[in-house]
């Protein structure tokens, strides 16, 4: 149950959180359950380091838990907090439930397939954990397209950063802590320059529905 | 002669400056202007006289761009070139020392920078020897000479300049890949490299194609000819008589050039000077139909233009023929029509477009019906307009009669040796210029009549004024000049048959016999200098005759005009219109190439945008309706209107699709933000998929 | 000599101009069963005219004044120049093809700017239609000539005339077929269409005759009835050379001289008979006829290609 | 001079001037220091900027932290664009916020916003010429990026927000892919090096690059190509770029313009040598042909439908990148000179074009082109700069871009791309319509009823009147030091092939070689 096979199905719990995220309703429930997500994005840099022996990896999970179970879904819910009644946040997804459950199996499927003409040696044992990871971004992907409400877009955000994260770890175990710290400092920020324009959005747009935002066209 | 040609370009430069500088005092910054660039024009022409005849002078600089270096050559063609360019540009800085009173409004500073810049950079493209810099000098006369067009900034002028650099850039980038196509070839971007290296004849007869219509969009030939009606008439009319008698001819300099001397080694193709050929004789039969449905005099002038490139072609597409058949005396013959030609239209055209300028000047009108009498009025103005009408009509002895006569024996002289294709070519292209030369009569008996004769048909026609010296010195001196290159046709002819022999590399042919002109092959000669001594003792023969009789039976005037019993009207003289109109009855079919390809242009416009979806509403008919008026009374209360319910010129069909096509691009970018992230995963598809066929 | 020859030509030709007129115009009378004039009634005309004083019209000016001269001028010194007594131009510089199709562009240059010159739409409509005709006709002419000199290998009228003597010019069918289409397209030149009105003189054509009086009215006809003679002995020149002198003796050009007159008298009648034998046709038309004519000349044009 | 710490020294100056204008406060400071130390930062950038360029022009590369920082002849010269455009238009800022404070559009804590936001953006660009940790060039183009929304939106209007939020959310999503290649492409890398710590640098990649699995780095540049595209602005990933451009104060749009693209297209690059140093220049070339031949083609059409002044501009950039690919594409030395002097050429000319749209905007209030006639008679200073700016843009003499364009058609035909070139003219033509509509529509005829003749501030003219002789000083003289480091980086570009190991004489080199082939060619039939 340890070692790679462990990280394989830490990978598929990965794929179930973020369509929960997708899923989930209100922007509260979203932020929640985000958090979980990171939480299990943790256990599978922990346990990628358990394997590899890569001490990297566990520095990694552990600023990882910092930003990403705590911090960005604090800011998140402080930004809802913010926002409070200024502007709607819980819209209804373009798609239902059940279509977008269906899009994401989709998708993971393809990266399935994409991932197993992949050739690395590297990745050779974590193929499922490596489609897992492209098929998160994609998930993620998916969240920004369907999602009327933008502050859930930034969910979709969250996700495929979360999704290029384990990508990160899995094939760069070895590349220096700075990259790393780059790369998820760029993500904190992202976060927070999003939470900030949203907030900005509900206040002096009074709207948080990208339908209303095409006024700039062609 | 380089130094010299030196000095011309440093002293545009400087009076350029000058009088951009000068510009807040308009009278002084036309004086620098035009005091310096008559100093700028004699340096030039005596540079380029000079070089007429003598050898070759070659000058290089590594200089400022580092891949190309600034090469000049003075070769006789481009010494004639810079001599007929300065001789005009003198005249029209001449005559700019009065015309230019009137622009003292519109920026006296930046016409003197950009007539002086524009000059230079005629001068430079005929010197530049390396293809990088030809093309920079290329595009930067055309730059300098749209800010000319527009200068008035009347809607007209902008819709002619824009249309004007549109097909200049063209005309431009077709150059520009016919010189990369060399380049690319030779390895160099030197012309000396392109001389010397024989190219596939593949490579040179697309090389010499896109030449051919890049320099063609220039000259204004059809059918690259629209923007030249449009954009002549609206610049000054000096800098008309400069773009029309100048510039056009560096389109068919750069015809000779890339043909004679760039593909020289290569050597040429009969087809070549089929194309040549075809092209020219319709480009002479359709300008000057054309320009007989002109009411603008400056626009009728324009046309004009196009048919005398055309007879230029005419006679250059000859010697490319000849050339390519290994023919030396046709080639020599019909190079040596061309060059006359280009030399004489550049005369009398710069003398039409100064007469022009003369009479909007005295009337504030180009509309001729609305013009009349102005011969009594301004007499000097009037001679030297007849003379040009002649000269142009080449009407013996004048100059343009001694070009188109050599073009003829060329045309003859091919059909002689040619085979059944040939023969029937060169029969066209002879009958083309048979009509080009009746109809050029009809309609300067037009320009001229309606223009001069007969009596005033407005109170600005009444009040016109001869004009002031220097405009009529300057008129005067080109008339001179046409005079001249008729009469002395046998000083001048040995100077251009050595030129074109130079060209093609091979001894002069003989062209000239003590007075009289000679064509060797159709065993024919002409004398315009005895024929002009014959005719003036023959005519003046017969009105002194007339006169003695008169003097023994008396004279006197009868101030109303005999119409038939009726009260006569200023209605009831020829206006130009009369004489389109008889001309429309017989022509009919030519008018209507245009008409069609205006309408089928329209239609494929509309078509398109039915296709994209973008069918516009209909615009609503509650325009009141306009009162009927006759084309007369219209012109003389709208001006010279375009006749209502005409098809859309094809250059607005082309941007109509242009804009639907945008439209249509536009429709992708819906506002929606969630589609363009859907835009970017689709193209990742794509290019992933690519990677998959390329494997 | 051939100065002489060339002097003789001109003035010959200026004398005979209104006997040759007034012979039409004898013809005429006789077709229309009248007994008319007799044939030197144009010659008292011109005198009376000459006599006459001269009245200038409206607002005309110079070029009104100079027109006369230059008309009669130029057709003259045509007439000087063509191959008509001797096989040969007796001035060569004259007798280039197309010098004398840009010398005939001269008169009616002048013609026409006179018309309008006049003021009055009468006359100006005159002179645009005498233009037109010459723009019409000149594709036909243009092409015979071609035909004629690449078959004669010579733009000079005097070779022409000699290659057609000495049937030398060749292909022969195309020639004559040339032949044909040349007379047609100077039938029109001359002005004798039945575009005009039949009866007295032309009356639209020529205009601008209306505005002139006395010795230039007098020169003016003279110079029509010239312009008619030396079109007429164009064709005769290039295409009926026979008879006329091949060398520079006296007695050659003598018997060309008679030969000529004969050739050029026959020319003219025929063509007054064909005048008085059609009807009239609208001036619109004029079309239809000048294609046809440069239909017949495309003909020879396609026989000289392929070599018949 | 130790030059490595001269690169830190310029990488850390605009974070500390940044840093040090975020700990003011915004309402009690004067604009007048955040103004100094602003233009004290991007002087300090402008000058060591250039120093190290012309450094590194004069001797050797430089490599700065052990490696993380590399600086060769071909990030010298986009970093010599960020020297110059960068102190451009931050020098442009001031006056045009200036403007926009007294018309009330921006209040005091927005100032302090856009100038900390500005230096953090030079810094973010700064970054990504010189980074040569391929995960770092990724991680700065995202900061350039979130650095510059708040710039986009600065204004607080429905309409600036919207375009920050597109902006923001189309080039996260795009530029994600890229972190895919990079990471393929160091995954590829520490398989095949013995020092996986190496395979994170360019230099050490570039090496080994031809040893690298073909497949992957091919997945790998594709991803690269769209992800990094996305922030160079082609076609179909451009979306964002008219919506910031146009909504983004004017001094931004022209360095998001005139520098960002580029910046983002040197990294593209740099993935082009690698994969053309793998798999062969093909399919590189073919896939930036494909999206620069759409991106001309789109763009143009757009470019003369567009109303909107600085929308019209932003089309023209993706027009002009599009540009710079197709020369990309159509490779070989020609091909990359004419890309790299396209680069400089149309950085320099937009930058210009942007900030005179600035000025236009000061004076007219409006960005609609209808309501914009005759700017000559208005400001004619402005008017001239407009007027010069359009012509530049559309590729006449004597300006930069002419130079450009006539070596992308010489590129393409000694490539026998003829049809290709014959395409993009086309295009060129529909762009060249539409500029000179915009100068006979905007510059020229009748000024509107009662607007006063008088230009903008001289300082908002200054760096424009600077751009514009840059502009004409590049269009009629290329010297050969400047042309001769541009041939060394193309070298660096052509580095993949070891036919073209010297740097001197790249063109006439090049062009020379032509002849040979033709000659060749010739005897072999």
């Amino acid at each position: 149950m340890f070692g790679y096979p462990l990280v394989n199905v830490l990978g598929a719990c990965l794929i179930i959180t973020s369509m929960l995220v997708v899923l989930a309703r209100t922007g509260r429930a979203a932020a929640w359950l985000y958090s979980l997500q990171s939480l299990v994005l943790v256990a599978v840099l922990a346990s990628l380091g358990a394997v590899t022996g890569s001490t990297e990896l566990f520095t990694w999970s552990a600023t990882a838990f910092a930003t990403k179970v705590v911090l960005v879904p604090a800011i998140l819910l402080f930004t809802l907090k913010k926002i409070g009644d200024e502007a709607r946040t819980d819209l209804p997804p373009k798609l239902n439930p059940m279509k977008s459950v269906a899009l994401v199996a989709v998708e993971v499927f393809v990266c399935f397939v994409a991932v197993s003409g992949i050739d690395l040696p590297t990745a050779a044992e974590v193929r499922p954990t490596l489609a897992v990871s492209l098929a998160h971004f994609f998930i993620g992907l998916t969240c920004i397209v369907i999602q009327r409400s933008i502050f859930k877009q930034i969910f979709g955000y969250c996700l495929m950063e979360n999704g290029s994260h384990v990508t990160l770890a899995l094939l760069a175990p070895q590349a220096p802590e700075l990259v790393e710290i780059g790369v998820a400092t760029d993500a904190i920020f992202a976060v927070i320059i999003l939470a900030v324009l949203v907030w900005r959005m509900a206040r002096y747009a009074r709207t948080l529905d990208a339908d209303d935002l095409c006024e700039l066209k062609g | 002669m380089l130094e010299l040609i030196f000095v011309s370009l440093g002293l545009s430069c400087v009076a350029g400056a000058l009088s951009l500088v000068a510009g807040k005092t308009p009278a002084a910054s036309k004086t620098i202007a035009c005091v310096g660039g008559m100093a700028s024009a004699a340096c030039a022409f005596i540079g380029g006289a000079g070089a007429l005849l003598g050898p070759a002078v070659h000058a290089s600089w590594s200089g400022p761009m580092a891949f190309a270096s600034f090469t000049l050559l003075l070769n006789p063609l481009a010494g004639l070139l810079i001599a007929v360019i300065s001789a005009l540009a003198f005249v029209a800085w001449l005559y700019g020392l009065s015309y230019f009173d009137e622009y003292y409004e519109k920026g006296m500073g930046v016409i003197g920078f950009f007539m002086n810049l524009f000059i230079a950079s005629m001068n430079l493209v005929i010197l530049a020897d390396n293809a990088f810099w030809f093309l920079v000098f290329f595009e930067l006369m055309s730059l300098t000479s749209y800010v000319l067009v527009v200068i008035d900034q009347t809607e007209k002028s902008l819709r002619g300049g824009f249309l004007y650099l549109i097909m200049a850039h063209i005309g431009f980038l077709m150059i520009a890949i016919s010189f990369f196509v060399m380049a690319s070839a030779a390895g160099s971007l030197e012309f000396e490299a392109f001389r010397t290296s024989a190219f596939a004849p593949g490579v040179a007869t697309v090389a010499f194609v896109l030449a051919f219509f890049g320099f063609g969009a220039k000259a204004g030939m059809v059918p690259f000819h629209s923007w030249l009606p449009q954009a002549h008439p609206a610049a000054p009319s000096n800098v008309s008589a400069l773009m029309s008698g100048g510039m056009i001819k560096i389109g068919i300099f750069g015809i000779c050039k890339v043909c004679f001397d760039l593909l020289g080694a290569t050597g040429g193709e009969i087809g070549w000077g089929v194309l040549v050929i075809i092209i020219g004789a319709v480009s002479s039969v359709l300008g000057v139909v054309y320009a007989l449905g002109e009411h603008d005099l400056k626009s009728l002038l324009a046309y004009h233009s196009v048919e005398n490139i055309g007879i230029i072609l005419l006679g250059v597409g000859t010697g490319i023929y000849g050339w390519a058949a290994h023919l030396p005396w046709l080639a020599a013959i019909g190079l040596l029509a061309g060059l006359y030609h280009l030399v004489n239209h550049a005369m009398f055209k710069g003398l039409l477009f100064l007469g022009a300028g003369s009479v909007l000047h005295a009337t504030g009108t180009r509309n001729m019906e609305v013009l009349g009498g102005l011969a009594r009025l301004m007499p000097v103005t009037a001679l030297c307009f007849l003379v040009g009408s002649l000269a142009i009509s080449a009407i013996p002895p004048l100059n343009g009669f001694v070009s188109e006569w050599f073009t003829y024996q060329g045309l003859i002289g091919a059909a002689m040796d040619g085979d059944i294709f040939m023969r029937i070519l060169f029969a066209f292209a002879v009958v083309a210029l048979a009509i080009t030369g009746a109809l050029a009569v009809t309609c300067f008996v037009k320009a001229f009549g309606v223009t001069f004769l007969a009596r005033p048909r407005s109170e600005a026609a009444e009040a016109a004024r001869e004009v002031p010296a220097p405009m009529k010195g300057a008129m005067v001196l080109l008339t001179v000049a046409c005079v001249f290159l008729g009469l002395g046709a046998a000083l001048v002819t040995p100077v251009v048959d050595s030129i074109a022999a130079a060209m093609l590399s091979v001894p002069p042919v003989p062209a000239v016999e003590g007075a009289t002109l000679v064509s060797l092959d159709t065993a024919s000669v002409v004398s315009p200098l005895a024929l002009a001594v014959l005719m003036a003792l023959v005519i003046a023969a017969c009105a002194l005759v007339r006169n003695s009789a008169n003097r023994a039976a008396g004279m006197k005037d009868d101030p109303q005009t005999w119409a038939c019993g009726y009260q006569a009207d200023l209605t009831m003289e020829t206006l130009a219109s009369t004489v389109g109109a008889n001309v429309k009855n017989f022509m009919g079919p030519l008018f209507a190439i245009r008409f069609t390809v205006n309408r089928a242009g329209a239609a494929v416009a509309r078509l398109f945008s039915r296709a994209l979806g973008l069918e516009k509403t209909a615009p609503s008919a509650s325009k009141a309706p306009e009162p009927v008026l006759s084309r007369f009374d219209r012109d003389r209360t709208v001006g010279i209107a375009a006749a209502p319910h005409r098809a859309p010129a094809l250059s607005h069909s082309v941007l109509s699709i242009v804009s639907d096509l945008g439209a249509w691009f536009s429709r992708m970018e819906s506002g929606d933000f969630r589609t363009y992230i859907v835009y970017i995963v689709g193209a990742l598809v794509f290019f992933l998929a690519l990677i998959i066929l390329v494997r | 000599m051939s100065v002489i020859v060339a002097i003789l030509q001109a003035v010959l030709l200026v004398a005979a101009a209104p006997l040759v007129s007034g012979i039409t115009r004898k013809i005429r009378a006789k077709m229309h069963s009248r007994t008319g004039t007799d044939i030197f009634q144009d010659y008292r005309d011109l005198a009376k005219l000459w006599r006459r004083c001269e009245v200038r019209e409206g607002g005309s000016g110079l070029v009104s004044r100079a027109m006369p001269p230059v008309f009669l001028g130029s057709f003259v010194l045509i007439a000087a120049g063509l191959p008509l007594f001797m096989q040969a131009c007796p001035v060569p510089i004259l007798g280039d093809i197309i010098t004398i199709l840009y010398l005939m562009a001269l008169p009616r240059f002048m013609f026409a700017l006179a018309s309008i010159d006049s003021a009055g739409s009468y006359t100006a409509i005159g002179g645009v239609r005498e233009l037109l005709v010459g723009v019409l006709v000149e594709p036909a002419l243009v092409l015979v000539l071609f035909v004629m000199a690449v078959a004669a290998g010579s733009t000079n009228t005097g070779f022409m005339a000699a290659a057609t003597g000495s049937l030398q010019a060749q292909p022969l069918v195309a020639v004559v077929v040339a032949g044909v289409a040349f007379a047609m397209a100077c039938y029109i030149e001359m002005g004798k269409l039945p575009f005009d009105l039949a009866e007295a003189e032309q009356e639209i054509q020529e205009g601008p005759l209306a505005a002139y009086s006395g010795p230039s009215l007098a020169m003016l006809k003279l110079g029509v009835s010239v312009k008619q003679l030396v079109v007429a002995s164009l064709l005769v020149a290039l295409f009926l050379p026979f008879g006329a002198a091949v060398d520079a003796s006296p007695a050659a050009v003598l018997a060309g001289m008679l030969a000529y007159g004969a050739k050029v008298l026959v020319v003219m009648v025929a063509a007054s008979i064909i005048e008085n034998a059609v009807m009239r046709v609208r001036y619109k038309l004029l079309g239809r006829y000048t294609w046809f004519v440069t239909g017949i000349a495309l003909l020879s044009l396609v026989f000289l290609v392929i070599g018949i | 001079m130790d030059y490595s710490i001269l690169l830190i020294c310029l990488l850390g100056c605009p974070v500390v001037a940044a840093i040090a204008m975020a700990l003011l406060p915004a309402k009690a400071t004067p604009r007048g220091l955040f103004e100094a130390i602003h233009v004290l930062s991007l002087a300090v950038v402008a000058v060591s900027g250039l120093w190290l360029v012309a450094s590194v022009f004069a001797g050797s590369d430089i490599f700065a932290l052990g490696g993380w920082f590399h600086l060769d002849g071909l990030g010298a010269l986009f970093l010599g664009l960020i020297a110059v455009i960068a102190p451009a238009t931050g020098l442009y800022s001031l006056p045009y916020v200036a403007h926009d404070v007294a018309d009330g559009k921006l209040g005091p804590s927005q100032v302090k916003q856009y100038y900390v936001f500005f230096s953090l953006f030079v810094f973010s660009m700064i970054l990504a010429v010189t980074s040569n940790n391929i995960i770092m060039m990724w991680v700065s183009v995202e900061a350039t990026t979130l650095s510059t929304v708040f710039l986009v939106g600065v204004y607080r209007t429905k309409l600036a927000l919207e375009a920050a939020w597109k902006y923001v959310i189309v080039c996260t999503a795009g530029v994600a892919f890229g972190l895919f290649g990079t990471l393929l492409v160091y995954a590829n890398a520490a398989d095949v090096m013995a020092d996986a710590h190496q395979a994170v640098f360019w230099t050490s990649i570039l090496p080994m690059a031809p040893a690298l699995d073909h497949s992957l780095t091919m997945i790998a540049f594709v991803f690269a190509a769209i992800g990094f595209g996305t922030k160079a602005g082609l076609f179909p990933m451009h979306t964002w770029l008219p919506d910031a451009h146009s909504e983004a104060p004017s001094p931004v749009s022209a360095l998001l313009s005139g520098v960002l693209l580029k910046c983002a297209l040197l990294i593209v690059l740099r993935f082009y040598i690698l994969a053309a140093a793998n798999v062969g220049a093909g399919f590189p070339q073919l896939v930036m042909v494909i999206l620069g031949v759409l991106s001309v083609g789109y763009a143009a059409f757009e470019v003369y439908r567009q109303r909107d002044i600085k929308r019209k501009l932003a089309y023209s950039s993706c027009e002009n990148v599009g540009l710079i690919a197709v020369c990309f594409g159509i490779g070989g030395p020609l091909g990359i000179i004419a890309g790299l002097v396209h680069c400089i050429a149309h950085g320099l000319t937009k930058a210009l074009m942007f900030c005179v749209a600035g000025n236009v905007m000061m004076k007219y209030h409006t960005r609609d082109l209808e309501k914009i006639k005759g700017i000559l008679a208005v400001a004619p200073v402005t008017g001239v700069l407009f007027v010069a700016g359009c012509l530049a843009l559309a590729g006449f003499p004597p300006f930069a871009m002419f130079v450009s364009e006539m070596a992308m058609i010489l590129a393409g035909i000694a490539a026998d791309a003829l049809w290709l070139v014959a395409l993009v003219l086309v295009a060129l033509v529909v762009v060249i319509m539409a500029l000179v509509t915009m100068i006979t529509g905007s510059a020229l005829g009748r000024a509107p009823e009662g607007m006063a003749r008088k230009d903008v501030p001289a300082l908002a003219l200054v760096p424009e009147c600077v751009l514009l002789a840059l502009v004409v000083l590049l269009g009629v003289a290329l010297p050969g030091p400047l042309f001769g480091s541009i041939e060394r980086a193309g070298a660096i570009v052509m580095s993949y092939e070891d036919e073209y190991p010297a740097s001197e004489n790249l063109f006439e080199g090049a062009l020379a070689a032509l002849a040979g082939d033709e000659v060749e060619e010739e005897v072999s039939e």
